[in-house]
């Protein structure tokens, strides 16, 4: 018996409707196409009552088969399957057809997009008659989580994670957990000193029993899936032995070699070859930096073993590897900062005075390198104005198309503490102020009542070129005042430069090996960005904090806790269902040949001996297709991506060609005899 | 089945073996020839065309096809045939996948009239006469059949009830046919009368995994005697080629060409070969696998349509001016 | 008929995990490209069957991608080198059937490559559209003179059927 | 009291100016950040900074952009469009607003168009540029009495045989001229 | 290696020294010119003003010309107006099909072509640096310009706009020259403005304008003690020279700092005499500041310095884009 075929064409409010006659496209495919009984277009199809529409012609017009062309199918294909299976057709009987990423949005020319868009639905219609009926598999969720990264952001998940009861593996690239928040002096707009609200929970995680925490280790390979990941951890060699050391800190203490602390102190810093990043420092054992270390070029010294009272310094430690299972990962890798060399203008590395906002977070900390004295690059003057540049390297399409959201605030946190600290003059010169959270706005106000200048207008270039009186010996900021219509000239002792936050240059590689994707500029790409902003698209691995995007404190730590509630229901719910598309081999077909042995990476297929044949194991297949494309006997079927299946949705891609081109040919009872 | 039987037999595009075949079935032809009425049979008993011409439609019960489709005459023949049997089998490689007449496919008929009437070095043809469609003679105007460009299969020209594979059926699976037929035990119409599985299911070497670093021609090796040819680098087309043959070849330590066509439900054997040979190819270096496909498979239509070309998806090779208008082939002919 | 630019129809095969998803970007990037192609959504680049690509000629389609990740950056861990052996081997028959090489194209875009995917898209369009129509079917179509000749055998014949026996 | 505009006069202004120039489309996302204002040179003496001259084609105050001096104060020195942080041509498009302003005879607050014109009159009728002359037609025709003084500028040229007395004249010139004529022509239909 | 010549209108006459002094130091290093055959005007910054496309034509007779001229790969123009042209007319022409097919149609009116792209159109700046280079220029220098303390002077339209192939940090605060300086042994000195605009055609247009921005150039190179500002266009070299006095009488102040050209300085570090670098037709006279070359005075290197222990100086990060 035929199918019984609904088409179903989105409008998605205008980004479909907008560029393809969505009208056309359904009247069209309820007149032309065989087996479509019903073809109607709607403003919404993801919208309930889209899928109320679905469900009732499912129902009342006993629809066999459902078409829906909207978006790509990795938005709202589960959407589309649940309401088929809501009206009691198995779900794996509906196709989507991706109108929008695949042709509204990326074709110029409304005709024609108009006819791709019968092409595309033709095709799943032709497709869709030939689905199966596929039930999903359910495996069951490893209840260990893998955290990558301890930011504020991977700390709160840790701990949420670990608060009910699940076990946690945190690993941290540097020696301590902690993150730039543990380099900032307060944060903003309480002004609450960031170590005293950080350092608690950094210590719980340190004594967490349901944390294992691997600091100065990486994250090396990812295997496995959903609720059954495979992860082996590079733990870097520390040189010291964390069972025997004390955290004494004599060895920090007695180390001769003192060196420039790029990571912690920004670089405005010293410390030793053998350190802590910072007092608090969980875990509190030190790193032996070895690229430094006298003894690791020059072969002598040895000064840390001699005074440690625990020999717990091992000069011969080597990497070494750690397998673990987990049930789902949290991605907490956080952001960088832009180099503000790449601004010239701004003479950054070349006028002694012009500031990072990182580096001024380490000038103005109790903890950093000046104790908290805000001095100029002497380390001796006290600054009497100072300017604060926002936007370097934001909002900037050379570097950072992107809008870095926390830099207003900090450079108001800034102004603050320079008045608070110093009393000097503070220009803020920015091109949008954006205090957009709670208390935000009543923070801006606050620093006008202190007195801090605001200047809107984008710093042109920051000179110690004096060319008129009273510019001697300064930074003289040149800028149009947009708010004036002129240029001004302010001359200022101190320059700090907001600088724009970015991906981690190894985003793109780090997302590659856990199988998530990226925005062009090197964010990791959420599955959705509003409904579903801690997910990714590969199911158990999800992400949180700066690693996503921009994102301040509160943030951060409000993803960090999303992630950790997301991987809690799959814990909870303790099984995943697993997509039906595997891949099967007909036994009677299969005539042993062995073609397909070495094909698969998860090594799902086997020979038997006896019966001269191979079989899949359809736990372990990914259902990839593979071997089904591989079979010379066409002995192998692939569920959902059937041959015929495909073979049905190219002919209906083409529909237009095919007809009347003598592909199809047409055997009509020939008339061969003479009447 | 009371009553006799009507049967037919006819040979389009093939070389005879396929008639052959049919008397390989030895005496069993008696008890053929007592179940049906032969009534055209044109390579052993004397007939007319316009005898069958003039029978009801449908009153051929059984009619054996054999031979490709490359004339007019034969599309003709086919319809005809078509028209007056109810069952209608391609019967051997050449009616159901084109089999060797197919590979003609691979070149041109300009090339091949300018082989066979001019540059062969058996031809006398001085004046360069070629055959025409239309001859003008003293008496009126005689006619020869359109030769086609392309090589058809019978199931390309006319529905086809049954295949029956091979170059040619081995005696056996015709006599099995005939037997279905007879009992009226017959597959769904359309399908092929033979088995489901492929040549290797007949082979008696032991197989393993396969990775294959070269191919190699058959001169090039002495194979061992008990293990898989392909995984000793030959190019053995059992793997894709349905059983029915016994597997003759590789039991023999010479590598299946794949005459019995492909297997159930397949529709282009040299897709088949192609995927299933570079699947296993030892190497994930793009230039070194170029290196080991051009230089192992030098002729890969030979190789991998040599029964099937006709019957494959893309048929044939591109036509040098193709799209061309009918002046083109007028050209080709009158040349 | 000169003046009328020629549109290629092009099926291009998309992994599921990057290509796909590179579409996908090119949409929500709003990169335009020529809607000349048609995209058919396999798991892996791996799926496809050499006959997948024969079959959308066979129907009349003028050039076929194959798209998928970049080698060593398999989802399925490494069958894109399985498609890499395949589309050497196809290609090689392809050459031996005379098709032009410009109308295959294995093209490998992570799912960040949306702008890649989009300019190698319309990279082969240009060039399939500078080759011109494939129309493979007519290669078969013997020019339409099959049901001429077979008339004049049934003409033929119905005048040989008068001459009495 | 000067009119309150309802809108701009030219609603389709700033396409117009995009369009003449090539790599122009930035401009409509200019962020009106001032990078250009603060880097002019000059732009202590333009009457309107290169930003709001952006927010003025914008808002298609046509008329009052293209009698602006802001683009004949433009000294090429493109700083402006190294720092724009969105990319802008920001010294093309002054040389696209200049064009507009000759063409409708809009400017005509200052002596930079007949400096222009002055300039390139020499070229077209000899090839080269002939600093003497220019200078002399210009400045008697213009600013005789302006507080710069041609005289000790070119009193010191000529001691110092660094100012030419007689113009050079290119063996080209016709196909030269033929080349402008038809490059003229071209514009025109542009 | 032999250079297609573009010596442009300035060369011929206002600025005959660079012209000198460019051919004097040529043979010395290796660089034979040949000039473009009946090459016309550039336009300066003035056609582009009145009508691009007759602009880009004018300036792409000369490409067409040179491209017809016997097997020049590289077209070089000492003046920056003159260089920016015509490479911005050759990268616009391949850029811009829309420039490329207009100006191509004009240029075919007197039986020329240009294919953007044939000439590699340089500075000859960038060729000194590049092509010759630092070690082969030291190896000829006979005469260090020990103790002369110069400012090198880039302008803009060498090093903007940018032509993908620039690093940024170029356009802003190039060192190229500055190296060549150090080269020849003289001492750099600070000079912020380097790349700072010298008034251009605002001379003619608007004295007022361009006299404040010769004034904080002068004023700059003075501060920093400079005894002669280097330039690499003529320019450049006509508004800081010629316009000295003027700006003097107009602020009131006293600067007397003589503007030469890079290849004058080239030139008396290779002994080549003086007069045949046409050093002398500058208005603010070098004899001061040329007298102080020969002086041989060791400059003590700075002690790389060692951190002290009550040294509370924090750390400078370095002045280059990493990686």
């Amino acid at each position: 018996m035929a199918e019984r075929v609904g088409v179903y064409i989105c409008h998605c409010g205008s980004n479909i409707a907008g560029k393809v006659d969505v009208e056309d496209v359904s009247q069209w495919a309820g007149e032309e196409l065989d087996n479509v009984v019903i073809s109607r277009d709607y403003e919404f199809m993801c919208s309930s009552l889209g899928q109320e529409l679905i469900e009732d012609d499912i129902k009342n017009e006993g629809l066999t088969r459902v078409v829906v062309g909207a978006c790509s199918p990795h938005l709202h294909e589960r959407t589309f399957r649940k309401a088929c299976s809501n009206a009691g057709l198995n779900p794996y009987l509906c196709q989507m057809a991706s109108l929008r990423e695949q042709v509204s949005w990326v074709t110029e020319d409304e005709a024609l997009a108009t006819a791709k868009s019968k092409a595309m639905i033709s095709g799943a219609v032709e497709r869709v008659q030939l689905h199966e009926e596929l039930e999903p598999t359910e495996v069951p969720v490893n209840p260990h989580s893998l955290v990558v990264g301890g930011g504020i952001a991977g700390i709160q998940t840790a701990l949420e994670l670990a608060n009910s009861g699940n076990p946690v593996i945190l690993v941290e690239r540097e020696p301590s957990i902690g993150g730039h928040m543990a380099q900032f002096d307060k944060t903003f707009p309480t002004l609450d000193c960031s170590a005293c609200i950080l350092t608690p929970n950094m210590s719980d995680v340190s004594s967490h029993p349901n944390i294992t925490l691997l600091s100065y280790s990486e994250v090396e390979e990812v295997t496995g899936f959903v609720g059954n990941f495979h992860v082996r951890i590079r733990k870097k060699a520390r040189y010291v032995i964390e069972e025997d050391c004390t955290g004494c800190g004599i060895c920090i203490e007695k180390c001769p070699k003192s060196v420039i602390d790029e990571v912690f102190e920004a670089g405005i810093g010293y410390r030793k070859s053998i350190y802590r990043p910072f007092p608090q420092a969980v875990p509190k054992y030190p790193v032996l930096d070895a690229e430094t270390c006298i003894y690791f070029e020059k072969g002598t010294c040895k000064a840390c073993e001699k005074f440690c009272p625990t020999n717990a310094i091992d000069f011969e430690q080597k990497d070494t590897f750690i397998d673990i299972d987990v049930g789902n990962i949290i991605l907490a890798t956080g952001y960088d900062t832009f180099d503000s060399r790449k601004i010239p203008q701004y003479g950054y590395g070349r006028l002694a005075n012009v500031f990072t906002s990182l580096e001024f977070e380490r000038l103005c900390n109790a903890a950093g390198p000046t104790n908290g004295h805000i001095v100029l690059r002497d380390g001796v003057t006290t600054p009497k104005s100072v300017a604060i540049i926002h936007c370097v390297g934001s909002r900037d399409t050379r570097f950072n198309a992107h809008c870095s959201a926390v830099c207003c605030m900090s450079a108001l946190k800034f102004g603050h503490l320079v008045i608070e600290k110093t009393g000097a003059e503070v220009h803020s010169f920015y091109t949008d102020m954006r205090p957009s959270f709670k208390d935000y706005e009543e923070f801006y106000n606050r620093l006008l009542e202190e007195g801090m200048h605001f200047t809107r207008g984008r710093v042109a270039e920051v000179t110690e070129a004096a060319l008129q009186p009273g510019e001697e010996g300064k930074l003289i900021i040149q800028v149009e005042d947009t708010l004036i219509g002129r240029q001004r000239r302010i001359p200022v002792d101190m320059v700090i430069l907001m600088t724009a936050l970015e991906p981690k240059p190894d985003a793109r590689e780090v997302g590659l090996k856990f199988g998530i994707s990226c925005s062009m500029a090197g964010w990791f790409t959420e599955r959705h960005p509003k409904l579903d902003p801690v997910a990714t698209m590969t199911d158990g691995i999800f992400i949180a904090g700066a690693c996503q995007g921009p994102k301040d404190i509160p943030a951060s730590v409000s993803q960090g806790a999303a992630a950790a509630a997301r991987v809690l229901g799959m814990i909870m719910k303790g099984a995943v269902e697993i997509e039906p598309i595997v891949a099967t081999i007909h036994e009677e077909r299969c005539s042993g040949c062995r073609i397909c042995n070495t094909l698969c990476p998860f090594n799902a297929i086997d020979y038997l001996e006896d019966k001269m044949v191979s079989v899949i194991n359809q736990a372990l297949c990914k259902g990839c297709g593979t071997c089904v494309a591989a079979c010379p006997a066409q002995a192998i079927t692939g569920a959902h991506y059937s041959n015929e299946q495909i073979f049905a949705e190219i002919e209906g891609l083409l529909f237009d060609v095919v007809q009347g081109n003598g592909a199809k040919p047409v055997v009509e009872e020939p008339e061969a005899v003479p009447a | 089945m009371s009553e006799k039987g009507v049967l037919a037999l006819y040979w389009a595009a093939s070389c005879g073996g396929c008639e052959i075949a049919v008397l390989g079935i030895n005496e069993k032809i008696l008890d053929v020839a007592a179940a049906f009425d032969i009534v055209f049979w044109p390579c052993v008993l004397d007939g007319k065309v316009r005898d069958i011409e003039k029978m009801d439609d449908k009153s051929i019960d059984l009619c054996f096809f054999n031979g490709a489709i490359r004339t007019s005459e034969q599309e003709y023949m086919a319809r005809l045939m078509r028209q007056k049997s109810k069952v209608l089998v391609a019967f051997g490689s050449c009616a159901q996948e084109g089999c060797i007449p197919g590979l003609a496919n691979a070149t041109t008929k300009e090339a091949i009239f300018q082989t066979a009437y001019h540059d062969t070095p058996s031809t006398v043809n001085p004046d360069g006469i070629r055959p025409q469609t239309e001859t003008e003679v003293a008496e009126g105007t005689l006619y020869l059949p359109f030769f086609y460009e392309t090589v058809k299969t019978l199931g390309q020209t006319v529905d086809v009830d049954y295949y029956l594979p091979g170059c040619p059926p081995e005696p056996e699976r015709i006599w099995d046919a005939i037997v279905a037929i007879l009992e009226n035990k017959l597959p769904a119409p359309g399908s092929v009368i033979g088995a489901e599985t492929t040549v290797c299911d007949d082979c008696p070497r032991t197989r393993d995994e396969k990775k294959i670093k070269e191919f190699k021609r058959t001169w090039e090796i002495v194979p061992d005697p008990d293990i898989c040819l392909l995984e000793q680098g030959l190019v053995c087309c059992g793997i894709a080629t349905r059983a029915g043959c016994g597997a003759l070849c590789p039991t023999v330590g010479s590598p299946c060409i794949g005459c019995y066509g492909p297997n159930e439900g397949v529709e282009d054997f040299g897709a088949r070969m192609m995927t299933a040979l570079a699947s296993v190819i030892d190497s994930d270096d793009p230039e070194e696998i170029d290196r080991i496909i051009h230089e192992g498979i030098p002729d890969p239509i030979g190789t991998f349509y040599r029964f099937s070309l006709a019957h494959s998806e893309l048929r044939r090779i591109a036509l040098p001016a193709n799209g061309g208008s009918d002046a083109k082939l007028e050209t080709a002919e009158s040349a | 008929m000169a003046d009328e630019r020629f549109e290629p129809k092009i099926i291009a095969f998309l992994c599921n995990w990057c290509s796909y998803r590179a579409a996908d970007l090119a949409g929500t990037a709003r990169i335009k490209y020529e809607p000349n192609i048609r995209m058919l959504r396999v798991m892996c680049s791996g799926r496809v069957d050499p006959s997948f690509v024969l079959k959308a000629f066979a129907l009349g389609a003028d050039g076929v991608m194959i798209a998928g990740c970049h080698p060593g950056e398999c989802h399925y861990l490494e069958q894109n080198y399985k498609t890499m052996r395949r589309f050497s081997m196809l290609k090689h028959t392809l050459q031996a059937m005379g098709m032009e090489d410009d109308r295959v194209r294995l093209q490998w875009a992570s799912a960040a490559e949306g702008v890649l995917l989009a300019g190698a898209i319309n990279e082969m369009i240009e060039q399939v559209r500078a080759l011109g129509p494939l129309d493979w079917p007519k290669n078969w179509s013997e020019n339409g003179n099959i049901e001429e000749a077979i008339e004049q055998l049934v003409e033929e014949h119905a005048e040989a059927m008068e001459v009495p026996v | 009291m000067p009119e309150v505009p309802t809108n701009g006069s030219s609603s389709d202004f700033r396409t117009e100016v995009i369009n003449a120039t090539p790599g122009g489309e930035n401009l409509r996302i200019c962020l009106q950040c001032g990078t250009c204002g603060g880097s002019c040179p000059s732009g202590p003496d333009m009457d309107y900074s290169p930003r709001q001259l952006f927010a003025m084609i914008d808002a298609g105050f046509r008329d009052d952009v293209l009698k602006s001096n802001t683009p004949w104060y433009c000294v090429s020195c493109y700083y402006c469009t190294v720092r724009c942080p969105k990319e802008i041509p920001i010294t093309d498009i002054m040389y696209t607003l200049k064009q507009m302003a000759v063409k409708e005879h809009l400017y005509d607050d200052s002596d930079a168009p007949e400096w222009s014109e002055s300039f390139i009159g020499f070229v077209e009728t000899y090839g080269r540029s002939f600093e003497l002359g220019l200078a002399t037609r210009y400045h008697l025709t213009h600013s005789p009495l302006s507080k710069f003084s041609l005289g000790p500028f070119a009193i010191g040229m000529v001691t110092k045989n660094r100012l030419a007395f007689l113009p050079e004249r290119i063996e080209g010139i016709n196909q030269l001229k033929a080349i402008l004529e038809r490059a003229k022509q071209l514009e025109a239909e542009q | 290696m032999k250079y297609g010549y573009y010596p442009g209108c300035s060369l011929g006459k206002s600025a005959k020294p660079y012209d000198d002094s460019t051919k004097a130091i040529a043979d010395q290093l290796g660089m034979s010119f040949e000039e473009i055959d009946d090459w016309n005007c550039c336009g300066a910054t003035e056609y582009f003003s009145l009508n691009k496309t007759a602009a880009y034509a004018l300036v792409a007779r000369n490409l067409a010309l040179a491209a017809k001229q016997d097997s020049l790969t590289d077209l070089v123009a000492p003046c920056s107006a003159c260089y920016l042209n015509l490479r911005k007319t050759d990268d616009y022409m391949g850029k811009y099909p829309k420039i490329g097919d207009l100006t191509n149609e004009s240029l075919a009116a007197g039986g020329l072509s240009y294919e953007p792209g044939s000439l590699r159109v340089r500075h000859l700046l960038d060729v000194v640096v590049e092509d010759i280079g630092f070690e082969s220029i030291s190896e000829k220098v006979t005469n260090p310009l020990t103790n002369l303390w110069v400012a090198p002077y880039y302008g803009c339209m060498v090093v903007r706009p940018e032509f993908g192939d620039t690093d940024p940090v170029d356009a802003e605060y190039p060192v190229t020259m500055d190296h060549l300086m150090e080269t020849l042994g003289a001492t750099v000195v600070d000079f912020p403005l380097k790349t700072h605009c010298c008034g251009g055609h605002m001379t003619q247009i608007s004295s007022d304008t361009a006299f404040e921005l010769i004034r904080q150039l002068l004023h700059n190179a003075d501060e920093s003690n400079a005894d002669v500002i280097v330039t690499i266009c003529p320019m450049c070299q006509l508004n800081l020279d010629a316009y000295q006095t003027q700006v003097n009488r107009h602020f009131g102040t006293n600067y007397k700092i003589p503007i030469l050209y890079f290849t004058q300085l080239i030139g008396l570090a290779m002994g080549i005499p003086a007069k045949k670098l046409g050093v002398g037709k500058e208005f603010v006279s070098a004899s001061a500041a040329l007298k102080k070359i020969g002086l041989e005075v060791e400059e003590e290197p700075a002690p790389a310095g060692k951190r002290k222990k009550d040294d509370k100086s924090l750390p400078m990060p370095s002045g280059r884009v990493e990686g």
